[in-house]
């Protein structure tokens, strides 16, 4: 589903990616781990077009999206959970919603699927109306998550989901993430810290060091990886 | 009584000029947080494409509202296409460089525009055709209250109500709004930021340009320099408002006119511009976040 | 980098090699705005001196030499001007046609009073320069502001008929100074009394609040010192008013764009400017070559400019050298016919034969008040 | 050890009528390690914002003891004041002087410790000098405490994340603290990062005598290394104790930590 | 095949942009019209050139820029090589003493003038690019020095030498007085009301007849005396040239020094991070505080000179577009950096004066080189590279690279 083939990412002079691979297949969930600094935000920042690679490829149902601005990128299926939550905070939290579906036109799907997130997180239907700055950092990431799925994506990018959150609401939020990835069919490149969880939720696995991809595998038979065990896991 | 009460109505005239003008800057600061020190140029040159709209089709016979509409359409297309051309040139290469490389662009872009302007037309004052019709019903007060100083208020007032509908409602002013907060994550939720942003300066400049019109053929000449201290004036008053905020760049604006007004009429047209920068500097000390603006808590 | 480098070693290079200069012609500088808003009072004076020096040049020059014109810009600004006067003097100018800005000729004069070099102003009209006695190498072929000031205050009191009287000014150092010359001698006088002395800020988007303050003091004549843009602002505003008050005002303000500016409106102003002398033979010749030239009527000061240069060179021809003093005394003895009419200069360095007279505008144009 | 060095009586703090801490009482004694935990926006870094100047508190009171001085009320001082009083703090989202090298950043912490002012730095008189080189050592020796005498000529912008934590670390005690305020050290530190930070931490509470409050979410480490923690959700403390009594906290199980 | 069509296009839409203002003039007074259609031509031929050359710039400036900053560039190597450094500036000081015995008066007067605006740029950058605090009124602490030297001048008959100082410390009062208020705002807030301020002092200056003489300024402003002596205007003139040659050696040397010190160290902190600032115990106005009033004190000091010079002085020498020019000495030349800030001062005011026949498109290519220095080169001409401590070894010697 989506190819990302050998890129290179620069900020100004500095070299964030020096040849990246990624393969992910549809309707699974692929997990991208690796230290702070070592590229997974900027992997995520150009699949999105934001910072958009120098010399790769990446390809999206077989349609070269490498050169495309970010929204067309977000038409063709892209949605991205960014680092940080990034709600809108002067937005009220529908308002965020709607910015969600921003591209789209069809008024019955968006109803549609504004109900099933508010289904979702009941939470953010009771504070509808209040500004996205004041919810707590756990609701801000259910708004964040419910914002992208507006956009009703084929390929959901989450960056570090479980960030600064108290270790009741992450268990929760990869329940969702779950729930999402099997409800829907909706693929899932999932970058996160917490390695331990995102190898439980996830099917395969990439370990980053450098802006490089150092391992490839099964999420199962990563998380037995002594390497990654040392490194990541804190075992 | 009746000397406040005029000095009020030219107060209220000369505050709803200055709100034509404040309207564009609060709405460009609004989105990127750039002083558009231009502004006030674009204004200036939206009252220059008036002018010679108007004196070509009077020369060819027109005349009234028709030489009015049709001036300001012009007008209206050139401020926008001015505005959107300065966005490309000075600004959109410097999105990611520091707050002060923009700034600094600006006033270069304020200062070449000035002397474009001198160099391809006159250093002169010009004289520009008063194009507001005379409305009947304003007969009696014309004296008091002229029917292109009532144009003027009406034209703001109608502005305001419109650019807060925009910005409060539309999608397109949610997507503004959203823009102006996280750059980055609008881009994510799809919004071509770019367009919005180029969209924001082609508004303000249209607005720039309606004010330019009517306030010309208010005052009855222009030449190259009026832009910059008007601009000046506005960008004032939309600070003295609360930047950013579209209610605060009119109240700013019309508090501003009414000081100059009452400060000319009751102490003297001397410090007029004292006053003017005195109460900015009183109002950013005290509430640094103008009239009407919210203050920022600086997040640690 | 390399090619900044290159400019500015060239730039260098350009500034030593500047010195050097030839001595078989005579050089009349000419200093003034040449560039910015300003300009259009200072090339008239730059073009009159080139009709003028084309004819004396046509005419077999002075002493035998051929006349050359040095001009320089000033911007009216008196930090560039002491570079212009220094660059002038560098260049070897004999005598210098300028500058336009009184400001920009305080700060002139000292360097030219080093080098003993004359200057005869065409424009500027403030009082001190040829009053206080510090500019003992200045002259001017126009009337000082005070002479001017005076004419407007007792045309206000005396002819109007005027008891009380708004006096309004632009902030600008010509215009505040003929305003409060104008006050003075409206204090000097029993019969009438200032009701307001203010300054308006050029360039405000409206004077509606001076206006109504004029309106509410119960003025019946407002004397003003300044130009026209600002003037028929003002006239304009007080007109569509439907006040009446006489509208008193200076040079800045005789001039036609005031009329065409503020077109109706204008009608019934009075504004003082230089004695009326378009039946002088010389100054219709002074026209006609411009037009034929420059395809359009003369701008401010193109008369005061023609005749200051023709003065210059006359003096100068009298005098059979270009030393200092022997162009002082010519200048100073003998009288010489211009577009200005037949004039001399007084100890002060004033012209003897100018003078203002009071003008109305009637159906559309400035007419005498005699 | 019971020595108070900072008491926090009923500290509350409104954001235009919302109450972001409410009524919190805390207290660090003389050596000691606390945390402060809880989850995303329950007021715990506004907590930090309050007692180190940044914010100015709506209620309560917060007391400093230096260690041999009298107790002081810092309500409303400025940062800078509260920080030469001998508190310093690092930042949730590092805010380092990226363009500044490592060592310059250090040198920069020194800067209320030092007092050369214009007149010296003009003339560059012999105290002056002498006050520099002691800097350009005290840092340096900072610098080597943290483990970052590899970076020191690097700009911080420059640095791995893990030693750009560290290096704040390290230019907060350049301010020569008793108690040391850290906002979530560890967070997004990989595993073996926090171990180090971890021993760190405790290097530094016995070498300098420091105490140290701190914000974190790393459940290891908080409760491999406090000796008390404190509790808080929506701005209200709801609990305090040891590491197990919170462990076994009924109250913060619901609210925190969650079911295992 | 692509860049011409884009080419062709821009040139289409600035031929349409400029086609009222460039091609029709309109004289509302004669109601005449004058067509120029030939300019029309000039705007596309003009366009599409400029579009090459923006694309080949844009691509230059994505591409590059690492090459210059690993590199050593040749002024680093100047000014910070001893080899290089001490001839290069023997050099320059020879050539700055003989300067004045080989060319005009008109010569010297420029080159005053180009001095006075270094002296300006230099102080100014205390303010901007060294403590990041944008000053757009700074021509306000100017005029307070050239108002000093010429009303103590004209009441008091005070010397030169006796304002100069007096000079520089009424503009650090000034600097502290206005300093304190508005020092608290953030960035863009700062830079309007500095804006304010200048034309708050400028309007009382023109208004204030009593005080100031209002806008017929003051003349007859004394010349520099030499050890009491009175001396004739053109020595005078000489006098002043070499004045500012020493002010200008005296106001590098102390730029530099407060650059490397423990005050400077708290500007560029300040500048990176207020907040980290403050936590590290920086007193935020304080510091502040002391680089604007630096600031002033040399705005204040050469204000002085600059009365002497010009001998006349009005309100109108100090308008904001004379705060904009002396910003633009500081942006064009790098921010922070020093020879960057001479360097562009000469070309700034040098330049112009030597191309008198364009005098006309002045202002036109300043705000335009303002513009393309901003997208294309934002750093200045010359870079600063600013001076970082470095560890060498455990004896702490200290020395910069």
């Amino acid at each position: 589903m989506l190819k990302i083939d050998n890129i290179k990412t620069f900020y100004g002079n500095i070299q964030a990616l020096k040849g990246v691979t990624i393969e992910v297949s549809e309707g699974e969930v692929i997990t991208l781990i690796g230290a702070n600094g070592a590229g997974k935000t900027t992997t995520l920042m150009s699949i999105s077009g934001v910072v958009p690679p120098r010399s790769g490829e990446i390809t999206f149902q077989g349609e070269k999206i490498h050169k495309k601005s970010p929204d067309e990128i977000v038409k063709l299926g892209i949605s991205q959970v960014p680092e940080g939550r990034r709600i809108f905070p002067g937005l009220s939290v529908m308002e965020n919603l709607e910015m969600g579906a921003f591209l789209r036109t069809d008024k019955a799907g968006i109803k549609e699927d504004l109900d099933y997130v508010l289904d979702l997180f009941p939470i953010l239907a009771e504070r509808k109306s209040q500004a996205g700055g004041t919810l707590s950092g756990g609701e801000q990431q259910m708004l964040a998550i419910s914002r992208a799925l507006m956009a009703k994506p084929k390929l959901l990018l989450l960056d570090e989901p479980s960030l600064g959150l108290a270790p009741l609401i992450v268990k929760r939020i990869f329940d969702i993430i779950t729930k999402i990835n099997q409800e829907h069919n909706t693929t899932i490149f999932l970058v996160e810290q917490n390695a331990n969880m995102a190898l439980q939720v996830a099917h395969r696995g990439y370990v980053m060091e450098n802006g490089m991809i150092t391992l490839v595998d099964d999420a199962k038979k990563l998380a037995a990886n002594e390497e990654v065990k040392k490194a990541y896991l804190g075992i | 009584m009746e000397y406040f009460f005029e000095l009020f109505l030219g107060g209220l005239t000369r505050g709803s000029i200055y709100a034509l003008i404040a309207l564009g800057y609060t709405m460009v600061y609004g989105i990127i947080e750039l002083i558009n020190f231009a502004h006030g140029e674009i204004y200036m040159i939206g009252a220059f494409t008036a002018l010679i709209v108007a004196s070509l089709l009077t020369m060819a016979g027109m005349d009234g509202m028709a030489v009015l509409a049709l001036s300001m359409v012009v007008a209206i297309i050139y401020a926008g296409a001015y505005g959107l051309t300065i966005e490309k040139i000075a600004y959109k290469p410097l999105r990611q460089a520091p707050r002060l490389s923009p700034l600094i662009s600006a006033i270069g872009m304020s200062i070449f525009l000035q002397n474009y302007v001198l160099l391809a037309q006159t250093s002169d004052f010009l004289p520009f055709p008063s194009l507001v019709p005379e409305f009947s019903f304003m007969e009696p007060y014309e004296h008091i209250f002229s029917s292109s100083e009532l144009m003027i208020v009406v034209v703001t007032a109608v502005s305001m109500l419109v650019l807060t509908y925009l910005i409060k409602f539309t999608k397109m002013g949610k997507a503004m709004r959203a823009s102006a907060q996280d750059r980055t994550m609008a881009m994510l939720a799809g919004i071509n930021v770019n367009r919005i942003i180029s969209t924001t300066f082609i508004i303000g400049s249209t607005l720039a340009a309606v004010g330019g019109v009517l306030i010309a053929s208010h005052i009855g000449q222009i030449n190259f320099y009026i832009g910059f201290i008007a601009g000046i004036k506005a960008f004032t008053a939309a600070v003295l408002g609360g930047i950013g905020s579209i209610p605060g760049a009119v109240l700013g604006s019309l508090v501003l006119g009414w000081t100059e007004s009452f400060a000319t009429g009751y102490v003297s047209s001397d410090y007029e511009d004292v006053f003017a920068f005195t109460l900015l500097v009183l109002i950013l000390i005290f509430r640094p976040a103008g009239i009407l603006g919210k203050t920022k808590t600086q997040k640690v | 980098m390399k090619k900044l480098m290159t400019i500015s070693i060239a730039a260098l290079a350009l500034s030593l090699a500047g010195s050097a200069l030839a001595a078989d012609t005579i050089k009349l500088g000419v200093a003034g705005p040449h560039s910015g808003d300003l300009a259009s009072y200072g090339i008239p004076t730059v073009r009159a001196a080139e009709l003028a020096v084309a004819d004396i040049n046509a005419a077999g020059g002075v002493l035998g030499k051929q006349v050359e014109l040095l001009v320089e810009d000033d911007v009216c600004k008196p930090e560039i001007a002491t570079n212009t006067a220094s660059k002038l003097v560098s260049d070897g100018a004999v005598v210098v046609l300028g500058h336009i800005c009184s400001g920009a000729t305080k700060a002139a004069l000292g360097i030219y009073n080093d080098a003993k070099i004359i200057v005869m102003s065409p424009s500027a009209t403030n009082p001190a320069l040829t009053q206080s006695g510090d500019y003992p190498n200045f002259y001017r072929t126009i009337a000082s502001d005070d002479l001017q000031a005076k004419l407007g205050a007792e045309f206000a009191v005396n002819t109007l008929g005027a008891k009380k009287i708004a006096v309004i000014h632009d902030k600008g150092d010509y215009g505040k100074g003929y305003a409060e010359f104008a006050k003075a001698f409206l204090e000097k006088m029993d019969n009438a009394e200032v009701v307001l002395f203010e300054g308006v800020t050029p360039g405000a988007v409206d004077y509606s609040a001076i206006v109504q303050k004029i309106k509410h003091s119960g003025a019946d004549a407002v004397i003003y010192g300044g130009y026209h843009p600002e003037a028929s602002k003002i006239v304009t505003q007080m007109k569509k008013k439907k006040m009446d008050t006489y509208f008193v005002s200076d040079d800045g303000v005789k001039d036609e764009t005031f009329i065409k500016v503020a077109g109706e409106f204008a009608e019934g102003v009075y504004a003082s400017g230089p004695m009326d002398v378009s039946n002088l033979p010389l100054f219709q010749k002074a026209l006609k070559e411009h037009k034929d030239k420059f395809g359009e009527d003369p701008g401010a000061f193109f008369k005061e400019g023609y005749a200051a240069t023709v003065a210059l060179m006359n003096a100068i021809e009298k005098a059979g050298s270009t030393e200092y003093a022997a162009i002082e005394a010519k200048l100073r003895s003998e009288y010489v016919d211009t577009p200005v009419g037949k004039i001399s200069f007084d100890e002060k360095g004033d012209a003897i034969g100018v003078g203002f007279s009071m003008y109305k505008v009637i159906d559309g144009k400035y007419v005498e008040q005699k | 050890m019971a020595d108070k060095v900072l008491d926090v009586k009923a500290l509350t703090k409104t954001f235009g009528g919302l109450k972001a801490v409410d009524s919190v009482d805390l207290d660090v004694k003389k050596g000691e390690i606390v945390a402060l935990i809880g989850p995303n926006g329950a007021g715990k870094t506004t907590f930090f914002n309050c007692i180190t100047g940044i914010y100015t508190p709506t209620g309560g009171d917060v007391m400093i003891i230096p260690p041999g001085d009298a107790p002081e009320r810092i309500n409303g001082l400025k940062p800078n004041k509260i920080t030469a009083k001998g508190m310093a703090r690092t930042f949730q989202n590092i805010r380092l002087f990226g363009n500044m090298t490592a060592l310059e950043n250090v040198m920069v912490g020194c800067h209320c410790r030092t007092k050369a002012n214009i007149i010296g730095a003009i003339f560059r008189g012999p105290s002056t000098l002498r006050e520099e080189r002691e800097t350009i050592q005290k840092s340096y020796d900072l610098l080597k405490e943290v483990g970052l005498t590899e970076f020191v000529n690097e700009q911080a912008k420059n640095l791995p994340y893990g030693a750009q934590r560290r290096l704040e670390i390290a230019r907060a005690m350049a301010t020569d603290p008793f108690l040391l305020l850290l906002d979530e050290p560890a967070a997004g530190m990989n595993p073996q990062e926090t171990r180090d930070l971890d021993e760190l931490i405790t290097k530094l509470r016995v070498d300098y005598e420091l105490s140290i409050l701190l914000i974190e979410h790393d459940m290891k480490l908080v409760m491999n290394i406090s000796d008390r923690i404190f509790v808080v959700d929506y701005g209200k403390k709801i609990a305090e104790g040891t590491p197990q009594e919170i462990k076994d906290n009924p109250a913060v199980i619901k609210a925190y930590l969650g079911e295992d | 095949m692509k860049n011409l069509k884009q080419s062709i296009l821009i040139s289409l839409w600035f031929i349409f942009l400029t086609f009222p203002l460039m091609v029709i003039r309109v004289n509302t007074v004669e109601q005449e019209v004058e067509w120029r259609w030939i300019n029309m031509a000039f705007i596309g031929v003009g366009a599409f050139i400029c579009s090459y050359i923006w694309r080949y710039l844009m691509a230059r400036k994505e591409k590059g820029g690492n090459e210059e900053e690993s590199k050593t560039s040749w002024h680093q190597t100047l000014t910070m090589d001893k080899r290089y450094a001490i001839p290069a500036a023997a050099l320059i000081l020879t050539l700055a003493i003989i300067f004045p015995n080989i060319v005009s008066e008109y010569r010297i007067n420029t080159m005053i003038s180009a001095l006075i605006y270094v002296v300006l740029g230099l102080g100014l950058n205390i303010v901007v690019g060294l403590a990041g605090l944008l000053d757009l009124g700074y021509v306000a602490f100017y005029a307070v020095g050239a108002y000093s030297y010429a009303l103590l001048n004209h009441h008091f008959g005070l010397s030169f030498w006796a304002c100069l100082p007096l000079g520089a410390l009424l503009g650090a009062f000034f600097g502290i007085l206005l300093g304190i208020p508005v020092l608290r705002l953030r960035g863009d807030y700062l830079a309007i009301v500095t804006l304010g301020f200048g034309e708050i002092i400028r309007l009382i200056l023109e208004n204030w007849n009593e005080f100031s003489f209002g806008p017929s300024g003051i003349a007859n402003i004394s010349n520099p005396t030499f050890f009491g002596q009175e001396i004739s205007r053109s020595s005078g003139i000489l006098f002043i040239y070499y004045l500012m040659i020493a002010l200008v050696i005296f106001t590098i040397f102390v730029v530099n020094r407060l650059q490397n010190s423990r005050l400077g160290r708290s500007w560029v902190a300040l500048r990176e991070d207020e907040i980290a600032c403050q936590a590290m115990g920086i007193d935020r106005m304080k510091t502040k505080l002391a680089a604007f009033a630096l600031g002033a004190t040399w705005a204040g000091m050469v204000g002085v000179i600059f009365a002497a010079k010009t001998s006349f002085i009005n309100p109108a020498s100090f308008t904001f577009l004379e705060s904009a020019i002396i910003l633009s000495i500081v942006v064009l030349g790098g921010m922070g950096s020093i020879l960057g800030v001479i360097l562009a001062a000469f070309v700034l005011i040098l330049l112009p004066e030597e191309l008198r026949a364009f005098s006309e498109y002045r202002m036109l290519i300043f705000g335009a080189s303002m513009v393309l220095m901003m997208v294309f080169r934002p750093q200045g001409i010359i870079a600063n590279v600013r001076r970082s401590y470095e560890y060498h070894g455990l004896d702490g010697a200290e020395e910069a690279k």
